[in-house]
């Protein structure tokens, strides 16, 4: 038995750490997002060689063909460097909808791209999560109309489109008829945006008649999500410890107060079960399928909480520094709080929960 | 209980909204600054006496007895007609009270008109990089030189720096005394050469703050206000005054009611947001704390009116105040879904995008104006006589 | 304008406050509790004595003729002294239904002997507050069958019973074929029970045909129990401060502790405005008739989640202490935990609000 | 990531499981001590190993090699069949292990076996009314008088006072000594004259715990564990040990089931209430969040087979999961609205009355093992490296 992490998987964890610390810090994802940039071309290329691209794309298609656990692990170093990465869409949901319900040509044709780095793809699944009336897209003799909102890892290069029957189709950017807009949200590392489809031509996944197919999608980005949320938590409540015991007030460092101390304290406390959360959530997606929806929800929605809780005190334990842009902690808040609402805030997320359970 | 504010208020009540009916058209909208209409209309409201009103006339001012209820008044019916109530500002709040206490005849009449009336704009210089909590610690230090102040260091959080003709500031003087009682209040000229004015963003992605650096900047000797050494109480008094203004539950409350707006408009899943009991709840919670805090707030007005003792209502109100408002706008957040992420420009923004900027700007004011941390010393220390925490041994 | 009691309002508190204080302190209060005591006698003579019982009943039946602001100044004294008395009930719901739907005959009969403290009577209305499927009371030719649970203040004289029409009803204790049941709380100094109705012949209250009679009889009662819950929360703070203060840890009076300071600070915090809300509540009960329904509700579910939060925090203040019977703190613990639940809990309190307010 | 124990390990469950269904039979039910039923029962366990399994033969135990992973699957299929896995207690759990590390020979064989075969059952002398969270001031003493320790003093919170033959307690022998240091480990019949238990009575109304009071209580000299002055830190390590046993997650998620079940089958208006979203939102939060901890609860697990570090994942248990426990059972009462506040032999109770004692107990157990203000002490401190209060000056 062993709950944790392997050899091999510590070590990816260490090299893709080590890759963002030495060149994807902070400086390069505030670049990023003042420059309103659509693609951090340095970052991809580099995580792409690291494999992070192809994490889950099999060998067979030129990727390293890991699982969601390594996905979770690669997820929770890019959330705790702010990296300026298309990931959780590009790197996971779609290519494990690919893998799980696409044609031999889809696959021949994407996989080898998306593990290369070489194209980035984005899903347009909210309406399967929670529908606006005003968004709705219906598929008719190979062809997409209507409206898809909140598109994860927009700007890319080819579109998951899930329709109102919960069918999966295959949308490039550059198709006819096909209208999208950046929708400016919070956190400036990762875009997310709007697609109008007026009969845009569609490659439907033949796999994904059985609708178990997208909710399975949908699982492997809040596990994303939520290891991503992980990375920024604790990288806060390290920044947190680190600078009250630099920070003097009163004649001593802040982090001698009891009361700072044990800001720190409850962070710590809320936020290091979250780790084994996250490692069951992202092995049981894979091996324990019988728990794996449930387990993914309540670790959406439970990252959700205890990353918000994070997000205030690590703040309020900078005082006004961390209020102001000099550190940048900001872009971690944020970056929890778009974890927290995209594919499903906690409320929603457990009302999904309770439904699984015949609770409801 | 009487909730009445008897006869003679509401007389005073009616005149108020003639006013306001009859010149509404002429007062300026938003925030500016300076334009003839802004100079105008506080020209005309210290004539009715609607601002400035009990500030002596001899110092520009209206030189009305001081009335709570009165003031009370002017302060609702220009809020519930969204009509201008005049100019504001930490020169108007925070200066002229404390000049009026303890400046000289000579700095009354100098600074207290042209201020009421707009023409100078000032900024405060109290809190330093690392003089937060710890105020008492600054460092900018002043040295006299001949007939001058010699200041240098830096300030932050300073805001209006870049409008502000003048600045008030808490310098340090005697560096040899006790940390409390080395420090002086000076005021000087914005333009007094060796002033560098550096705009701070903060997470709202606003530059509201600035940060002030001072090199060799000289000051008249005359420009301090009491005297050496006691800057410190000069400035603490007031700040207490302004603590008490931040996490206003009239202010909070309105917010609410943009909030109940909010959810009954907004729909996912075709259902209302409002019709999702565990939304509903929580903004049931938030009314009853918001109700709390209102009824709150009148009986510090009460109190004040009648000399009645109600320190400790008064003094939670920063910290309730400011953690209400901010977990209401994280409501809002949560209610809206993804939408609630929007922000800046985005097409599909809700409210401007106000409920991700005030959840954040209320995070700042949880920790700016004395942090919750500091606020509950006050309380427990203050408020329920609690012993301070003993001093450290020194290593 | 004056937002706050009167002099003779604080008369009122300080001379029930100096009674109890002195003659049913803590000790009164255990004795009732341990013995089981159906009625502590000598507090409820002294307490009528002092007005008590006749607080709101009009001086033509031999009461006091106040308000309900004066019966939460009681409330609080009781509950800031856990004293063993009916009240809620038996002062002010029961009264307030007489004087407000009673006959002339009706009134005339009971409320000078409540008044007096000669006859004490209970409230049975908990099926128009949340109906429970085994407990329900119809009203047939002058008599009343079915079960009415949590009747407050039992082991009374006389009940005001609730059917299921919301019409009220007098029956007497001693009436044929009525059967009562004490129901053994967590709280040992008031009492609640269990009636059954079999063909008892009742005596409606004319007036109640107006369902809104029932309603403001429950408004009052919530505001007592939440006035009861803000002395308690408030004595319980006191309790905490004081024994901090003399408590020595580590070699310091633990309440020079940052963590100490701050629970008490929490709970000055959340406990102060209730004071001016109870205050409100119980004016706008008499003189607001527009906001008098709304604000009951929500002083009730706003002093349940206060009051849970002073209870616990307090105790933790005490240490083992606070856990122990030896200071007895748990008599306001439970004290603020029956006020919490009786006559709704604070969620479902709260979807009155809501309703209220034409938001469901 | 491998969540098997492997064949090896799979084969020794079987054989677990085959001896529960063989056995079952025999097994004493409830708490009761000394009844022939539960000695047959221990001592059939002790020789099957699945008690005092690593102990070693000489003393009494199996004398099996450690093996986290047996260990555990003994506890499993134990606690699924609901049968009793032998005695556990105080003398068990916290004596013989450090008599194992530090004791003589002689107190080894003397008191390992005895205790293990249930025959010498055990209290523990720790807290004291002015000792608790600041346990190293205690105050009861022992002076050496010829031969013999003379105890007096008081000690609070003793479960089993009233059934235990010895107890295990902390004494200062050494008052000229820093605190820490001046404290020692003695052993003692509770039959030796001078001792008097009071019960303890608590807020749940039950008397789990006692007052022991000592008034020259006679102890042979050799009754000491370790040497004079050396107590701080025999009784520190086991300590520890306790505290990670409080908020046991699998406690509480069978707790959380039957949470479940009550919400699915009390109604109020005729709905059920786990159909009352705002409740049912608030049981998905606890479950999360239980789940959380149980996984939490692999980790540590897994860290200790590995040799790997999980001490900040171990060192949360005690606040997280005392903290989660309270309010899982304050759920419950809240959920069953006037029906919560049923207690003792009340008729129409549910649950036995449960969910009232456990929601009291529990915030006893936040209290007690270390308040939660201690262990947030020990998270920063030790978990995350920050500095230990300064010590106050001296006034």
């Amino acid at each position: 038995m062993e709950f944790g992490l392997t050899e091999e998987q510590v070590l990816l964890q260490d090299s893709v750490g080590r890759y963002l610390a030495d060149h994807a810090s902070l400086d390069r994802a505030r670049q990023f997002a003042d420059g309103a940039e659509e693609r951090a071309a340095d970052v991809c290329t580099a995580l792409a060689e690291l494999g992070v691209s192809g994490l889950i794309i099999d060998e067979a298609y030129g990727g390293v063909g890991l699982k969601m656990l390594d996905a979770a692990i690669v997820a929770e170093q890019l959330g705790g460097n702010v990296t300026p990465i298309a990931f959780a869409a590009s790197a996971v949901m779609v290519p494990l909808a690919l893998q799980r319900a696409g044609s031999e040509a889809q696959k021949a044709h994407w996989l080898p791209l998306l593990a290369a780095g070489e194209a980035s793809a984005g899903a347009a699944v909210s309406e399967a999560v929670a529908a606006r009336e005003d968004a709705r897209i219906s598929a008719s003799g190979g062809t997409l109309t209507g409206r898809a909102l909140f598109v994860l890892d927009h700007a890319a290069d080819v579109y998951l489109v899930a329709d109102d029957r919960r069918k999966m189709h295959l949308v490039e950017a550059k198709a006819r008829g096909l209208t999208s807009t950046r929708l400016t949200s919070i956190d400036k590392t990762r875009h997310i945006g709007e697609l109008r489809f007026e009969g845009v031509a569609a490659d439907p996944l033949p796999g994904s008649d059985d609708p178990a197919v997208l909710a399975d999608v949908i699982d492997a980005g809040r596990i994303v999500l939520a290891a991503d949320t992980l990375g920024a938590a604790q990288n806060m409540l390290d920044q947190a410890v680190a600078y009250a015991g630099e920070r003097q007030q009163f004649g001593r460092v802040i982090a001698s107060f009891q009361a700072v101390k044990h800001m720190c304290a409850e962070m710590a406390a809320r936020l290091e079960p979250c780790r084994a959360m996250i490692w069951y959530a992202a092995h049981a997606f894979d091996e324990v399928p019988e728990e794996s929806r449930l387990t993914a929800c309540h670790t959406k929605a439970h990252l959700g909480e205890v990353g918000k809780f994070v997000a205030k005190t690590a703040t309020e334990v900078h005082g006004g520094m961390g209020f102001t842009d000099l550190l940048g902690l900001h872009y971690w808040f944020k970056r929890i709080g778009f974890n927290r609402q995209m594919l499903g805030g906690p409320e929603l997320v457990r009302e999904e929960a309770a439904r699984l359970q015949e609770l409801i | 209980m009487d909730l009445s504010y008897g006869g003679e208020y509401e007389a005073f009540r009616g005149e108020v909204r003639d006013f306001i009916a009859d010149h509404a058209s002429q007062a300026p909208k938003g925030n500016g600054m300076r334009s003839k209409p802004v100079l105008d209309w506080q020209a005309l409201l210290i004539e009715k006496g609607y601002t400035a009103r009990t500030i002596p006339r001899e110092y520009g001012g209206h030189g009305a007895e001081p009335d709570i209820l009165k003031s009370r008044i002017i302060a609702e019916e220009f809020a519930n007609a969204q009509v201008s109530n005049g100019l504001g500002g930490q020169g108007i709040q925070m200066l002229v009270p404390t000049l009026l206490e303890i400046g000289t005849e000579e700095q009354k009449k100098r600074f207290i008109g042209p201020t009421l009336r707009g023409e100078i704009v000032w900024c405060q210089g109290y809190s330093e990089p690392n003089a937060g909590s710890d105020l008492a610690s600054l460092t900018t230090s002043a040295v006299l030189d001949g007939d001058e102040w010699v200041v240098n260091g830096q300030k932050i959080w300073t805001s209006t720096a870049k409008q502000a003709d003048w600045i008030f500031c808490l310098v340090r003087t005697e560096p040899e005394a006790p940390k409390h009682k080395g420090i002086s209040f000076l005021l000087f000229s914005m333009d007094t050469p060796g002033i560098e004015v550096r705009p701070l963003k903060t997470m709202t992605g606003d530059s509201t703050f600035n940060e002030v650096f001072f090199t060799d900047v000289r000051v008249p000797k005359q420009q301090i206000v009491g005297s050496r050494g006691e800057g410190w109480f000069v400035a603490n008094s007031i700040l207490r005054h302004e603590r008490g203004m931040l996490g206003d539950p009239n202010a909070t409350f309105s917010r609410l009611n943009a909030l109940i707006e909010l959810m009954q408009q907004e729909t996912v899943d075709s259902r209302r947001v409002i019709d999702n009991p565990v939304f509903r709840d929580r903004l049931m919670q938030i009314q009853g704390e918001v109700m709390a805090m209102r009824f709150n707030d009148m009986r510090i007005l009460s109190a004040k009116l009648n000399n009645k003792d109600a320190s400790l209502a008064g003094m939670i109100v920063k910290l309730q105040g400011t953690e209400l408002r901010h977990r209401l706008e994280g409501l809002a957040i949560d209610a809206l879904g993804e939408l609630g992420l929007l922000y800046e420009d985005s097409p599909l923004l809700r409210g401007q995008g106000a409920w991700q900027s005030q959840y954040m700007f209320y995070l700042g004011l949880i920790i700016g104006g004395g942090t919750s941390q500091i606020q509950k010393n006050i309380i427990s220390e203050r408020g329920l006589g609690m012993p301070r925490e003993p001093k450290p041994q020194q290593v």
